[in-house]
């Protein structure tokens, strides 16, 4: 079996739907995920469309307030659980670990297609969900509300809960893939750093995912059985519930935005054609964004009645994670200084996320200080903020990542021009739907409202007119990327003069990756020594 | 294919453990007997956890393992005591600052209500 | 030395095509269980929180509720899983041996006290049953304390979960049985063995800390 | 009932303080806000001028310096924010401590917060309240505050309070109010269809007027029948869940109501006169029409007889 065929690439080694549903190639089952991924962040997007639509005038407009409410709440659902968590580690992770590592695959091939087979089991859970009576609990669940709401909160959970292994499955397989299958010479200081960060990613993943799963596994069993853990009117606590969904649900925060950390890292190196500033901060910072991230739960629950201890303790360790944040803001940056600034869509990306994330931010600062936090708690103020890290942070990085590695993954060049219009589209759009919404927050509009005070109107209007624009963007993205699947340039090797590994080898790659397997002798952004431009 | 001959422990590691597990068992029941106060928890769990590192070491192999398991397990039981110590800094102090109702605001606060307001 | 026995009772293992040798891919494999070791460990987590906070929260209804529960049941099912880790771990090493028939035997007395482990259970669940001693919508005894169906809830949770476990590890040491009569494992590949190996400890693991907590604290 | 205005009032992007701590909270908010804009325009200016200086061009083709890190810089770097969001956290928790302990001999007001409306009792006086809090300026006020269905959660954005109420336990809040105003109330936690419609307002009078307020009572004697019940509908939240133009809510709409026949959950049925409707606003789940859920709570207590006329005579005029 092993190089039976070295140069062949992984598209033309086998055709045919069985040779996709069945294969054990890496590369196949990124490109799947992908494709999943996609069509999760259409439906998401469709629902986020359809709410602000809704909410350009106070009172009824088309929906009803069950209706909107059950809205909002698939919105969440899908675009956390099947969008954003997977999004970049499953797909671009997918494809990329084993090619930056210099190795052939991921070390259980057949573990990450079951995954894959997982989370598409788990989707069908959650789109059954839409069907029978959808959820509208919003994407916390909260109990005793999800507990006494007759909507479907047992098919979503149950598919949340199954997602959720789908998602240790692939933390699994990358720590393994990570400690074992590096090339020759790669030591753990010769790692791309976007692997760093998936590597802390899946730490997360395996450490915080099964909490989620044994806390969704106890609401089912609260409505089925009324356990009464976390009911009230049987001597259960409602805010415990919160404790346990919020141990996986704030590190799972952190599982969206590290794998966008490290595509910013790769995307600033490559662009720039310079090293990264301070390779070790920015590694570690991303096991100390792991590691603390398992600290700060407690932050969701500054209102809900928790002990004044807790909530002291939990702020203070909230604001030691801006520490690692802000360390690869600067350093990204940094790496800026004197390199060779290469303008292309990626990097627009690049740019859209320094500049959102730092809003984001800025705006969780003023969050996780415990006087301002009452205030703006549960308003607004926390929508545009999440949206800003979430949207702003790890949808640019996924962005920015699927036009970076578009050539490497098909093997086709799309429109520079259409992507540099998607671009401004989507960041203008991103802008215009949620600042309004900071200011909307701080003046005291509270979140998850189907009517509102007439005041808040003008605002309102703003910010779902800017959902227009944003939506807008992402057809055009959706047309170029298509039209460049079929009818696009063939992309040379190395279309950006990266260095890491991925760009030695052909696009699309070979059926196991390169024709000849790598020795490492440099770092990975020694642009010194290595100089694919010459 | 030398290098595939994997370590293989010696018996007596294998029978020790097992003997020192159904004795630990006994032990742990005894104990249990007897009102300790508030000792009964941690002793119970103090035979329980040596119970547990003796199957650790031997049975799973962890002591003579080169490889990160050790480290794996350890982050998985620290996450567990976090998720657990810090959850109880909530349980076991809500209500902590009804006490200082009375004081506070008496402590160089600027809070205005001092000034204006006699009981304070 | 295995050449020979290799060629006479077992079936050799081939190296799968992305790893360089047989030596990463048992390693990576147990990289592999042991991260997934932890997700379990966390898995539990949750019901530990949940026994931990409500015995604060409801101490004499723990106590109340310990002497419903038969210790010397619970000491015999402790026994049971001790003897199925040290039968499990002896499979490993007949294996690591290449003693085929003895890593069989000991994967059946494996299943057997596992067996014996389920049917214990299943004695203790109906008298619970009988006395309505369930999570709230069932619950039914009287003369006891009103939040003792929390603790049911917690105490079924808890050994359902773990059960759950040892039913997943009977069906994984049915499959090594086949495997191992069908001479798949030897001193060159006994991965399979090895990781179940592991699993199987993990769960006897679980239940060496909810013997104490279920049934001698109180 | 109108409510001063959020928007209109204020500061830049904060609504109007009405507390006394209000102002210590807004200051750090303006105090982060402008650092963090000196900064993000520092990074963001940094950022255009690499841009411009060091993009690619033919004589620029290859990074000039390969930097690979300057330990000073990034400790520098790694230790300054710490600092600083160090003092940033010991001011917050300083003024939460403010905002979440009461001073001792605070009036204290009970609230119980239930689907969809706000249940506000005055324990010495006797008075009960819906969706209004009517306290005297310059005196410190306690809300002790739980919920009976769901979680629900108190917010006074002029006072920069908010506090969950859980059921089965108490929370509490205070507030000092200094100015006088009808100030808005929202419910932040949600709580199901008529989350948005769960308003209150917080009424701050003169010491006088509320003397005033307290001697009469809550008697709404004065106005007609008619009139009243149009009030009572917004006042008391009937329209959270009962529509007028006959859209269905979470209850049955209004319109054409009185002297239909109403079918009910447990097959049988009733003509709507004044005996079931007013059964129906002080026993809601006794009767409950096919097609909703019983989620009503009961207004017994919480409503006049003359009150309850009122909505029954507002009723029979929507056809």
């Amino acid at each position: 079996m092993s190089n039976a065929y070295p140069n062949i690439n992984f598209f033309k080694v086998d055709s045919g739907l069985k040779s996709w549903l069945f294969t054990l190639d890496h590369k196949r089952i990124g490109l799947m995920y992908l494709l999943f991924i996609c069509i999760s962040f259409g439906l998401g997007g469709t629902f986020a469309l359809l709410l602000r639509l809704e909410l350009l005038t106070p009172g009824t407009l088309f929906f009803t307030a069950k209706e909107y409410n059950q809205l909002f709440t698939l919105h969440g659902a899908v675009m956390v659980f099947l969008f954003i968590v997977p999004s970049i580690p499953a797909s671009l992770g997918n494809f990329l670990l084993p090619i930056q590592l210099g190795t052939k695959d991921v070390a259980f091939p057949r573990l990450n297609l079951a995954s894959l087979y997982v989370y598409m089991f788990g989707a069908v859970f959650c789109v059954y969900s839409l069907f029978a009576g959808a959820i509208d609990t919003g994407w916390t669940f909260y109990t005793p509300y999800s507990t006494t709401t007759d909507t479907s909160v047992i098919s979503m959970t149950l598919g949340a809960f199954i997602l959720g292994f789908s998602s240790i499955l692939t933390g699994v397989n990358f720590i393994a893939t990570i400690h074992k299958m590096r090339a020759p010479g790669m030591t753990w200081f010769r790692m791309p750093l976007f692997v760093w960060s998936l590597y802390a990613t899946s730490i997360i993943q395996v450490l915080a995912t099964p909490v989620l799963g044994i806390t969704l596994l106890l609401l089912i069993f609260e409505k089925v059985m009324n356990i009464g853990i976390f009911d009230p009117a049987l001597g259960g606590d409602p805010v415990l519930f919160q404790h346990f969904f919020w141990f996986y649900s704030h590190p799972a925060v952190y599982i969206m935005i590290l794998p966008a950390m490290g595509v910013m890292s790769e995307l600033v190196t490559t662009f720039c054609r310079k090293n990264i500033f301070g390779y070790r901060f920015v590694a570690f910072s991303s096991i100390a964004i792991a590691v603390i991230s398992f600290l700060v739960w407690g932050h969701h629950l500054f209102i809900s009645g928790q002990s004044n201890y807790a909530t002291m303790l939990f702020s203070l360790l909230t604001f030691l994670v801006a520490i690692p944040s802000a360390i690869k803001v600067f350093n990204w940056l940094a790496t800026m200084y004197k390199g060779s600034i290469y303008l292309k869509s990626p990097f627009f990306y690049f740019l859209s996320f320094m500049f959102l994330f730092m809003i984001g931010g800025f705006t969780g600062v003023v969050l996780g200080t415990l006087s301002l936090d009452i205030h703006l708690h549960d308003t607004y103020f926390v929508v545009a903020h999440f949206h800003y890290v979430m949207m702003g942070g790890t949808v640019m990085a996924f962005l920015g990542g699927l036009h970076y590695w578009w050539p490497k993954m098909i093997g086709k060049m799309y429109s520079e021009f259409w992507a540099n219009i998607s671009c401004l589209l989507v960041f203008v759009g991103f802008n215009m739907v949620f600042f309004t919404q900071f200011i909307l927050g701080a003046k005291g509009m509270p979140r998850r409202y189907y009517n509102y005070l007439d005041q808040f109107q003008p605002l309102h209007a703003f910010s779902t007119f800017g959902t227009w624009v944003l939506g807008l963007g992402f057809i055009v993205m959706l047309v170029y990327l298509v039209w460049s699947l079929f009818k696009g340039e063939e992309a040379d090797a190395n279309p950006w003069g990266g260095i890491t590994l991925e760009w030695q080898t052909a696009s699309p790659p070979p059926f196991e990756n390169f024709e000849k397997l790598p020795v490492i002798e440099y770092d990975p952004y020694d642009y010194d020594k290595v100089k694919p431009y010459e | 294919m030398s290098d595939n001959h994997h370590f293989i422990p010696p018996l007596k590691y294998y029978i020790g453990t097992f003997i020192a597990l159904l004795i630990l068992t006994a032990v742990t029941v005894w104990v249990a007997q007897f009102d300790l106060g508030p000792l009964n928890e941690p002793v119970a769990l103090a035979i329980a956890s040596l119970k547990a590192g003796l199957v650790l070491g031997f049975f799973m192999g962890l002591h003579w393992d080169k490889g990160p398991g050790k480290l794996f397990f350890v982050s998985s039981v620290v996450a567990m005591l976090i998720f657990i110590l810090f959850t109880m800094t909530d349980i076991a102090f809500r209500g902590d600052t009804d006490a200082m109702e009375s004081g506070y605001h008496t402590i160089n606060s600027p809070v205005k209500v001092i000034k204006s307001l006699p009981s304070h | 030395m295995s050449n020979q026995l290799v060629s006479q009772e077992f079936i050799p293992h081939e190296v799968a095509h992305h790893f360089d040798d047989a030596h990463q891919e048992f390693e990576s494999a147990k990289i592999g269980m042991w991260a997934f070791l932890a997700q379990e460990v966390l898995f539990f987590s949750g019901l530990f929180v949940a026994y931990i906070v409500f015995r604060y929260l409801y101490p004499d209804m723990f106590v109340e509720a310990n002497h419903h529960l038969s210790w010397q049941l619970g000491t015999i099912n402790t026994v049971i899983l001790i003897m199925s880790s040290f039968t499990m771990v002896m499979s490993v090493r007949s294996a690591q041996l290449s003693q085929k028939k003895a890593t069989f035997n000991y994967l059946v007395a494996t299943l057997v006290f596992a067996g014996c482990f389920m049917v214990i259970k299943g004695i203790e669940y109906s008298s619970k049953i009988q006395h309505g001693l369930l999570p709230a919508k069932w619950f039914s005894a009287e003369g006891v304390s009103e939040t003792l169906h929390l603790f049911y809830g917690i105490y079924f949770m808890l050994t359902g979960v773990h059960g759950l476990h040892v039913l997943v590890g009977m069906g994984l040491i049915i499959w090594l049985m086949i495997r191992t009569k069908r001479g798949e494992f030897y001193a060159d590949y006994y991965t399979p063995l090895e990781m179940v190996g592991l699993y199987w400890h993990l769960v006897d693991l679980i239940w060496i800390f909810l013997f104490p907590l279920l049934y001698l604290v109180g | 009932m109108n409510t001063q205005s959020l928007m209109e009032n204020g500061t830049m992007i904060l609504p109007e303080a009405a507390s006394s701590v209000a102002s210590s909270v807004d200051l750090l908010f303006y105090v982060i806000f402008w650092g963090s804009c000196l900064l993000f325009f520092v990074m963001v200016g940094l950022g255009i001028y690499f841009i411009v200086k060091y993009r690619r061009t033919q004589s620029n083709r290859v990074a000039s310096a390969q930097i690979t890190h300057n330990d000073a810089l990034e400790i520098g770097w790694t230790v300054i924010p710490l600092i600083l969001v160090m003092i940033i956290f010991v001011w917050g928790y300083r003024d939460y401590l403010k905002l979440v302990i009461p001073p001792v001999g605070a009036k204290e007001i009970r609230v119980v917060g239930k689907k969809w409306l706000w249940e506000v009792e005055y324990v010495e006086e006797g008075i009960k309240l819906l969706n209004e809090i009517v306290v005297p300026v310059g005196k410190p006020v306690k809300l002790l505050m739980t919920a009976t269905d769901v979680l629900h959660s108190f917010y006074l954005p002029n006072f920069r309070i908010k506090k969950d109420l859980v059921p089965n336990r108490y929370s509490k809040i205070w507030f000092y109010p200094e100015k006088i105003g009808n100030y808005q109330v929202f419910c932040t936690e949600y709580c199901g269809d008529g989350h948005s419609s769960m308003l209150g307002v917080l009424k701050v009078v003169s010491q006088s007027d509320y003397d005033e307020w307290l001697k009469a009572g809550n008697a709404n004697d004065d106005i007609p029948l008619l009139e009243l019940g149009e009030k009572l509908y917004k006042s008391k939240n009937c329209n959270a869940c009962h529509s007028l133009d006959g859209t269905a809510m979470a209850g049955p709409s209004w319109k054409g109501l009185y002297g239909s026949k109403r079918q009910f959950v447990d097959g049988s049925d009733a003509i709507a006169d004044e005996n079931y409707i007013t059964e129906s606003i002080l026993n809601p789940n006794a009767k409950v029409v096919a097609g909703y859920p019983p989620v009503m709570p009961s207004y017994s207590g919480l409503l006049s007889e003359r009150e309850i006329l009122g909505i029954i005579e507002y009723i029979k005029t929507l056809k």
